[in-house]
């Protein structure tokens, strides 16, 4: 018998597997461990974390380090991703037409219709006028008050107002006829003078009916028919408002516009083409499959998406000190996505949630120096070192281990930069590498979300979610009520919470948790289950995921609390058996590779390949 | 428009009388903040540490309550100048369980009735840097706590600076109103009333 | 002017000013705060009708009155001063001397320190009180030019961060052992960095000159816990306080802290404890009893708790005696007393104190002649900005201010004046150091580009932000793999820097010997312990004790600018 | 070893002047913690740590420059020693103020006695206790 220690260095995470190889193959598992990877991939700055993994894996198992016959270790191919994003449309509000800003707390309720006037001027209004009030900025909310009565005492009707102030409440308290104002309206004194003008707000829980339908407005300001065209976008943009202020100016408009991008040229081992970014990702994924296999990819100069790719291109570099120039892309993920963003001209600080595409990456960078990192080796353990074979094969040979498993076998490998997957056939393994894996969907978790915080994103991406009703008790995001003895920390009091393994942690949003629950769940989906199935069906024999009997999915992400079963549900309609793996029956998604590596080597010594002994 | 502040800058000086109504009572309605003020709050003292009148300080914190369509009812404690004492005292007799404690100088707290007294849900502990538009926006978090939301915290402002300038007179102010405290007197409801100060 | 409409009542009228009171009131001085004395409440410095009057009694070799109390009513500072602080057979005969008695052996130069210490051992905190109390501030400085326990004055930074960015921690490390301070302390904005910018601290400080301890304030687990894996060197934020009440308020009794002092020595930890003046008016609880009373019981306290020395001189409380009147001698008064206790005294100036340079540096003085172990207990080596413990009296902008005047008055800072290429290299050495020993831990990579910005930069504004996420996985890995000192040795071995590891290791090396546990100790860059044992104060008068002199007071002859005399078109340096 | 005479101004520092009567507390000699040592993997944490016998020989040290406080310190600290990292929090934790009562604090005192021969240090949680006591301070 030979004391072994298979080890894989992945991107992330250094896995040992020690195993007792007898002469004719038969293997006894002695223990796993996992540790951090020290430095990138495949160079010798590993040494030091295979190091620490063997002595983890040998102290588990009780073995002298002296013992040990052989580390095996895998063929490391660094693959490196990148990420990107750029919102690709944009809103524009062309001087002042409306306010759609969606304030906490108007005030009154109702809809008033007048010719706009500043608060200094409501003395000067004629009695009979209709007017709107435009309160400005310093004035007090009694002030503002106590001149709208008096104007109104004089028999101007004022209609409604609009406030610059968080004051709508306060200042519709005091009215002695009762109107509606919108407040925080925080460019007040951009709102046009002496124009025809709407306030409308809604009771509570309601939204505007008027000023939110294209009729309503036309009927309010009495429009022509091609009048009533161009206001169209208006009554669209305030649709879901609680409060909205109209006001008809002469020139005023608001246009959506697609933001030229620019843009992405795809080019595969026979073709070439080229596709518009602002097309969405699924124009810009079709394109892809129909260049595949790619070779390289490259933005225009000057645009969005050049300006993209060369951010992913000089990260890296950096990382794998190639020249820019000699960074090849293989893969691209496009997501379509969408990003809070201030609207252009609006006078509160209206928030639009544009339209974005996000683009992963996926860099193949050469062979590491592996002789050297197994010298070093060598040298640091005293042992025999052996560089193993692909490690696509190890992963499937390790998968096999999973109890219930057979050929033909597929594994998804579910990692944080890519998504990979491989399957064996007669001449070994056929493997591919996808960009995009868990750190794009922290990316879209945070940007959909207007997070601006990667580590919450993360949080979030990997925990079940709750609201804290009281300091006693929070509800799940499933519905069910848990209790505490203890009350809760204050930070947490009223807010949605992320249950992390190291405690709860308040999210500083105002989306409730089922917005939150579904942008999760819907990054996850956009691309993972994406992944999985173009992974799926590049290694599939004849492109049809129907030809694959198992899928086992790996790696970290196969942890998740939700991703495997998402996964599960989407190839089930392709009639596979898919779950997650459960390497020797005991590790779970993990060690596949190192566990694949101790087989092939048995197997190498063994006479036969039946002779494999694999205990339970 | 700038006629109506300078109108306003010269008449802005307002009073503040706080009449006792009898023993402070746990609320009922759930959409109620309670407002506790230290035992020389409008009283033995008119102005925090910075000169804010407490007239203007008190007046805020109504404001932001009531913009967000909660009532406010302010009570004195004069049993403890202890600021979390005071909040927790306020949330306890809150119907929503929420309240607000405040100090003469203008340390602020927003607390809420079953966590611990140590605790709170937002702290201002540097009096010198708090100013009207903090004591709106503490009224309105105060509010919507109440009203089950989760407001953004209002930011707490930091100043190296600050003790240098202040630390003394934070203390002064601390002890002297400490000189107030009546141990065993129970919580009173008070009348609030702001008035303009007159011209003439 | 705007023109008033005559119908408002007219406001009073402002009386008018000269101009010179206009440029007096814009003077800095005057945004500094001021205040009245209030005795009743112990707003008062140091001379206070209500502080007790001394005297002691023996009976059976226990203390059973002191300061006017019997031991029935002791509160638990009495009891813990008068059995563990106070050598009660001392106590008689030191107590039967006059104030002023003490007082002119502590100043006289023909009586020595040893001499004074067999009085002040059996002296009581009200005694001690009278003594200072006879005193002015000149004669302080005399007595603490005397008392201080090393012979060598020393100083300590503080390099912290504003994003909590570890190579900048690092950098400025590195600079501050180039610059003289033999002792570092960090603290964080985000605590959850703490191992991270910890090791950067370890790491950076070796950078500069071999045998810098650091220390990292945190709560007392997790500072306990940096400081028994070897990535700190000591500890200090271990406070106490004058009055029951207060020191209940911050959850300790002197019991508890004299566990804790025993648990930091049992594991070979250098400590000392931080209290000073103000604390208690600050927090309302005085008791009565003036600033400086209280603070005598807080270092009487640390003395029976059998620590080797105190981080006094008001600390964060500092705008409160600072705002009454004789607040800053009683600052110096207790820095006197501690070192008259024989405590090791690191003597503040670490904390914001005015708004006028002038203030700043006339606060300075009193430790900065007589020299003290530690003149501040932390100058702030990053920008105040960038200072954690909410600024210093001191930072890197005072630094050529600090060369001139050691050299003026060529009384020894424990700063030097050091060639910009010099602290470039040693800068450029500590990150590059840091970026090894993460690249070698698997920690979040440090960038060539943060780098180049570090070594050139002021502070943290200046700086590329980090991967917080990245860095704060990184901080809690340090914390679930157990990485100890000896694995940041390993680090900078294996990236390249030998003779740091050498010093590093050297540094750990020290808590088998327990040799930095003694009162006032430093390691010197050559790796050996300087403490009140080896290096006692001899001071006896003119021509004696430590005064700069040789390659010492050569190096603080250098400035940025000095004209040559040889060549007077060219500057030396 | 605890025998030796120590002379403050020859000996002090041991590290230097009498590295041969320092051990770690897994019984290595102050000059086997080399660099090589280190890099060999020779040395682990467990060996950077201080030996009860050392921090007598320091308490001598301490008493003999009069400091006897801090000897005493010293003395306390050599009982610690045997100590598990996280027992040495808790007993600190115990000893906060209105944090244990009477039993609990003599519980521990004799503990640290009967376990650990820590007599110094179950005196001053004694002592803690009877204060606690009078002065109100001990949970309720």
């Amino acid at each position: 018998m030979s004391l072994v220690v298979g080890v894989d260095i992945g991107n992330s995470t250094t896995e040992a597997c020690a195993t007792l190889v007898g002469e004719h193959g038969e293997m006894t598992f002695l223990s796993g461990a996992l540790g951090g990877t020290t430095g990138v991939k495949g160079t010798v700055e590993n040494v030091s974390g295979v190091v620490e993994v063997v002595r983890r894996a040998l102290a588990a198992a009780g073995r002298d380090p002296a013992d040990l016959a052989a580390v095996l270790v895998n063929e490391a191919t660094p693959v490196i991703s990148g990420l990107a994003m750029e919102t690709i449309t944009e809103t524009i509000i062309t001087e002042s037409t409306m306010i759609g800003h969606n304030p906490d707390t108007p005030g009154g309720a109702g809809l008033g219709v007048g010719t706009t006037v500043a608060f200094a001027g409501l003395p000067d209004c004629a009695a009979g006028s209709a007017v709107i009030c435009v309160v400005g900025a310093g004035v007090d909310f009694e002030d503002a008050a106590a001149g709208i009565n008096a104007a109104t005492l004089r028999g101007v009707r004022v209609t409604g107002v609009v406030a610059h102030a968080d004051d709508a409440n306060l200042i519709a308290n005091r009215l002695r006829e009762p109107v509606p104002v919108v407040d925080e309206v925080t460019l007040v004194d951009r709102v046009p003078l002496g124009m025809r003008a709407a306030v409308e707000v809604a009771e509570q829980g309601r939204t505007i009916r008027t000023l939110s339908n294209v009729y309503g407005i036309a009927t309010v300001f009495e429009l022509d028919p091609e009048q009533t065209r161009l206001i169209a976008p208006v009554a669209r943009a305030l649709v879901g408002n609680r409060s909205a202020v109209v006001v008809r100016t002469p020139a005023g408009d608001i246009a959506d516009r697609r933001i030229p991008a620019g843009t992405l040229t795809l080019i595969g081992e026979q073709t070439k083409r080229s596709v518009e970014m602002d097309a969405g990702a699924a124009e810009i994924m079709d394109t892809l499959r129909r260049v595949r296999p790619l070779v390289d990819a490259a933005g225009e100069p000057g645009t969005h998406v050049g300006g993209m790719l060369a951010r992913v291109r000089d990260t890296m570099s950096e990382l794998t000190e190639m020249p820019v120039d000699g960074v090849r892309i293989q893969d691209v993920l496009a997501v379509d996505t969408f990003v809070p963003q201030r609207i252009t001209g609006g006078l509160a600080g209206e928030f639009a949630l544009e339209s974005a595409v996000a683009l992963a990456a996926m860099v193949r960078t050469s062979k590491g120096p592996m002789e050297l990192l197994a010298e070093r080796l060598r040298a640091a353990l005293g042992c025999e070192v052996l560089i193993g074979g692909v490690e696509a094969d190890m992963a499937l040979l390790g998968a096999l281990t999973t109890p219930g498993t057979d050929r033909p076998l597929a594994i998804l490998d579910l990692g944080g930069g890519s998504t990979d997957a491989a399957v064996s056939s007669g001449d070994g393994a056929h493997s591919v590498h996808l960009a995009g894996a868990g750190d794009l969907v922290t990316n879209l978790i945070d940007s959909e979300l207007g997070l601006d915080n990667l580590e919450l994103a993360e949080e979030i991406k990997k925990f079940p979610l709750a609201k804290a009703e009281s300091f006693f008790h929070i509800r799940m995001e499933d519905g069910t009520a848990r209790f505490f003895q203890e009350p809760l920390p204050a930070d947490a009091f009223a807010r949605v919470l992320v249950l992390t393994d190291a405690g709860m942690h308040p999210i500083p949003t105002r989306h409730g948790v089922e917005k939150i629950r579904e942008v999760r769940r819907s990054a996850k989906h956009r691309v993972f289950v994406v992944n999985a199935l173009r992974a799926l069906e590049q290694v599939a024999p004849g492109g049809d995921i129907r030809h694959l009997g198992f899928v086992v999915v790996l790696g970290g992400s196969a942890l998740d609390f939700e991703i495997p079963d998402m996964i599960s549900e989407a190839v089930a309609a392709f009639g596979v058996v898919s779950g997650t793996g459960n390497v020797r029956g005991t590790e779970g998604p993990r060690n596949a590779v190192a566990t694949g590596l101790v087989v092939s080597h048995a197997a190498a010594r063994a006479v036969m390949e039946r002779a494999l002994h694999i205990p339970r | 428009m700038a006629d109506t502040v300078a109108a306003r800058d010269g008449a802005a000086s307002r009073t503040l009388s706080l009449v006792e109504k009898g023993p402070a009572l746990p609320g009922r309605r759930s959409d109620e903040v309670v407002i506790g003020v230290s035992p020389a709050f409008g009283a033995f003292f008119s102005r925090t540490i910075v000169d804010i009148p407490h007239a203007d300080v008190l007046r805020e914190l109504l404001a932001g309550v009531e913009e967000q369509g909660v009532q406010a009812r302010v009570i004195r404690l004069r049993s403890s100048a202890d600021l979390a004492v005071i909040a927790h005292t306020a949330a306890k007799l809150s119907g929503s369980g929420i309240g607000i404690g405040i100090l003469s100088r203008g340390t602020t707290m927003i607390h809420q009735k079953d966590l611990l007294r140590l605790s709170n849900l937002e702290l201002f502990p540097q009096a010198p840097l708090m100013d009207l538009e903090t004591f709106r926006r503490i009224g309105r978090n105060a509010a919507r706590y109440a009203k089950g939301e989760s407001p953004e915290p209002v930011p707490s402002r930091n100043d190296y600076m600050a003790r240098p300038r202040w630390q003394a007179k934070a203390a002064l102010l601390h002890i002297k109103e400490t000189g107030f405290v009546q141990p065993d007197a129970g919580p009173v409801e008070l009348d609030v009333l702001i008035r303009l100060a007159d011209a003439g | 002017m705007s023109t008033r409409s005559t119908a408002r009542p007219q406001a009073p009228a402002v009386p008018r000013r000269s101009k010179r009171t206009e440029i007096l009131e814009n003077r800095p001085v005057n945004l500094d705060g001021f205040v009245e004395e209030w005795p009743e409440v112990g707003m008062v410095a140091m001379d206070s009708p209500y502080d007790p009057r001394p005297g002691v009694r023996v009976r059976d070799g226990v203390i059973v009155e002191m300061d006017g109390r019997e031991r029935k009513d002791f509160d638990f500072l009495d009891q813990f001063i008068a059995d563990h602080a106070i050598d009660a057979e001392a106590a008689g005969r030191a107590m039967a001397l006059s104030a002023v008695e003490i007082a002119h052996l502590l100043v006289d130069p023909k009586v020595s320190r040893r001499d004074v210490l067999a009085v002040s051992c059996g002296l009581t905190p009200a005694k001690l009180l009278e003594v200072v109390k006879t005193m002015n501030v000149v004669e302080m400085m005399m007595a603490l030019q005397k008392m201080r326990a090393r012979r060598t004055p020393a100083n300590q930074g503080h390099s912290t961060s504003a994003r909590d960015n570890p190579v900048q921690v690092a950098a400025d490390a590195a600079e501050a052992g180039l610059r003289g301070f033999r002792e570092l302390e960090t603290t964080l904005g985000v605590v959850r960095y703490a191992p991270l910018v910890a090791i950067a601290l370890q790491v950076g400080a070796q950078a500069g000159k071999p045998g810098v301890l650091t220390q990292c304030a945190l709560e007392e687990a997790t500072e306990l816990e940096l400081g028994m894996r070897g990535i700190t060197g000591y500890a200090e934020t271990i406070s106490v306080y004058g009055t029951e009440a207060v020191f209940c308020d911050g959850d300790d009794t002197p019991w508890s802290k004299a566990f804790l002092a025993s648990a930091y020595a049992s594991r070979g930890i250098k400590m000392r404890f931080t209290s000073g003046t103000g604390s208690e008016v600050q927090m309302g609880n005085a008791e009565g009893r003036s600033m400086l009373y209280l603070e005598i019981r807080c270092i009487l306290v640390a003395k029976g708790a059998g620590v080797q020395g105190l981080q006094n001189g008001s600390i964060s409380c500092i705008g409160v005696p600072g705002a009454v009147p004789s607040g800053i001698r009683a600052v110096l008064a207790e820095n006197l007393v501690a070192s008259t206790v024989d405590l090791e005294c690191a003597s503040g100036n670490d904390q914001s104190f005015s708004h006028s340079d002038m203030r700043r540096t006339a606060r300075l003085m009193p430790q900065l002649l007589p020299g003290t172990d530690f003149i501040c207990s932390g100058y702030s080596a990053v920008p105040n900005y960038d200072n954690m413990f909410a600024g210093s009296n001191l930072d890197p902008e005072d630094f050529d201010d600090w060369n001139a005047i050691q050299r003026d008055l060529q009384v020894d800072g424990a700063l030097r004046h050091v060639p910009e290429a010099e602290i470039l290299a040693a800068r450029s050495r500590a990150a590059r150091a840091l970026q090894g020993v993460f690249a070698h831990l698997g920690l979040a990579p440090i960038t060539d580009r943060e780098i180049e910005a570090v070594i050139y930069s002021h502070g943290s504004k200046e700086l590329p932000p980090r991967d917080v996420l990245e860095d704060l996985k990184s901080a809690q890995s340090v914390m679930d793999r157990g990485v100890t000192g000896l694995d940041i040795v390993k680090g900078l071995e294996a990236g390249g820097f030998p003779d740091m590891a050498e010093a590093l290791l050297g540094v750990l090396r020290q808590r088998v010997s327990g040799d930095l546990l003694h009162t006032s100790a430093i390691l010197t860059p050559e790796l050996t312990t300087l403490s009140a044992v080896n290096d006692a104060n001899d001071y006896a008068g003119p021509g004696s004790g430590y005064r700069p002199s040789g390659a010492r007071w050569e190096e603080m002859k250098r400035l940025r600018h000095v004209v040559s005399a040889r060549n007077p078109e060219q500057e030396v340096g | 070893m605890s025998d030796a005479e120590l002379d403050p101004q020859r000996d002090y520092p041991l590290a230097s002047h009498r590295p041969e009567l320092l051990r770690t507390p897994t019984g290595k000699r102050i000059d086997e913690l080399t660099m090589a040592a280190v890099l060999a993997g020779e040395v682990a944490a467990e060996d950077l740590r201080i030996a009860p016998e050392t921090l007598r020989l320091q308490a001598q040290i301490a008493d003999s420059v009069g400091r006897p406080q801090l000897g005493q310190n010293f003395r306390r600290a050599a009982e610690l020693t045997a100590l598990p990292d996280d027992k040495v929090l808790g007993i600190y934790n115990a000893l906060r103020p209105r944090a244990s009562t009477r039993q609990e604090l003599t519980a521990i005192a004799d503990e640290l006695e009967h376990d650990y021969s820590a007599t110094l240090c179950a005196r001053l949680v004694r002592e803690a206790a009877d204060v606690y006591e009078r002065r109100g301070i001990l949970a309720s």
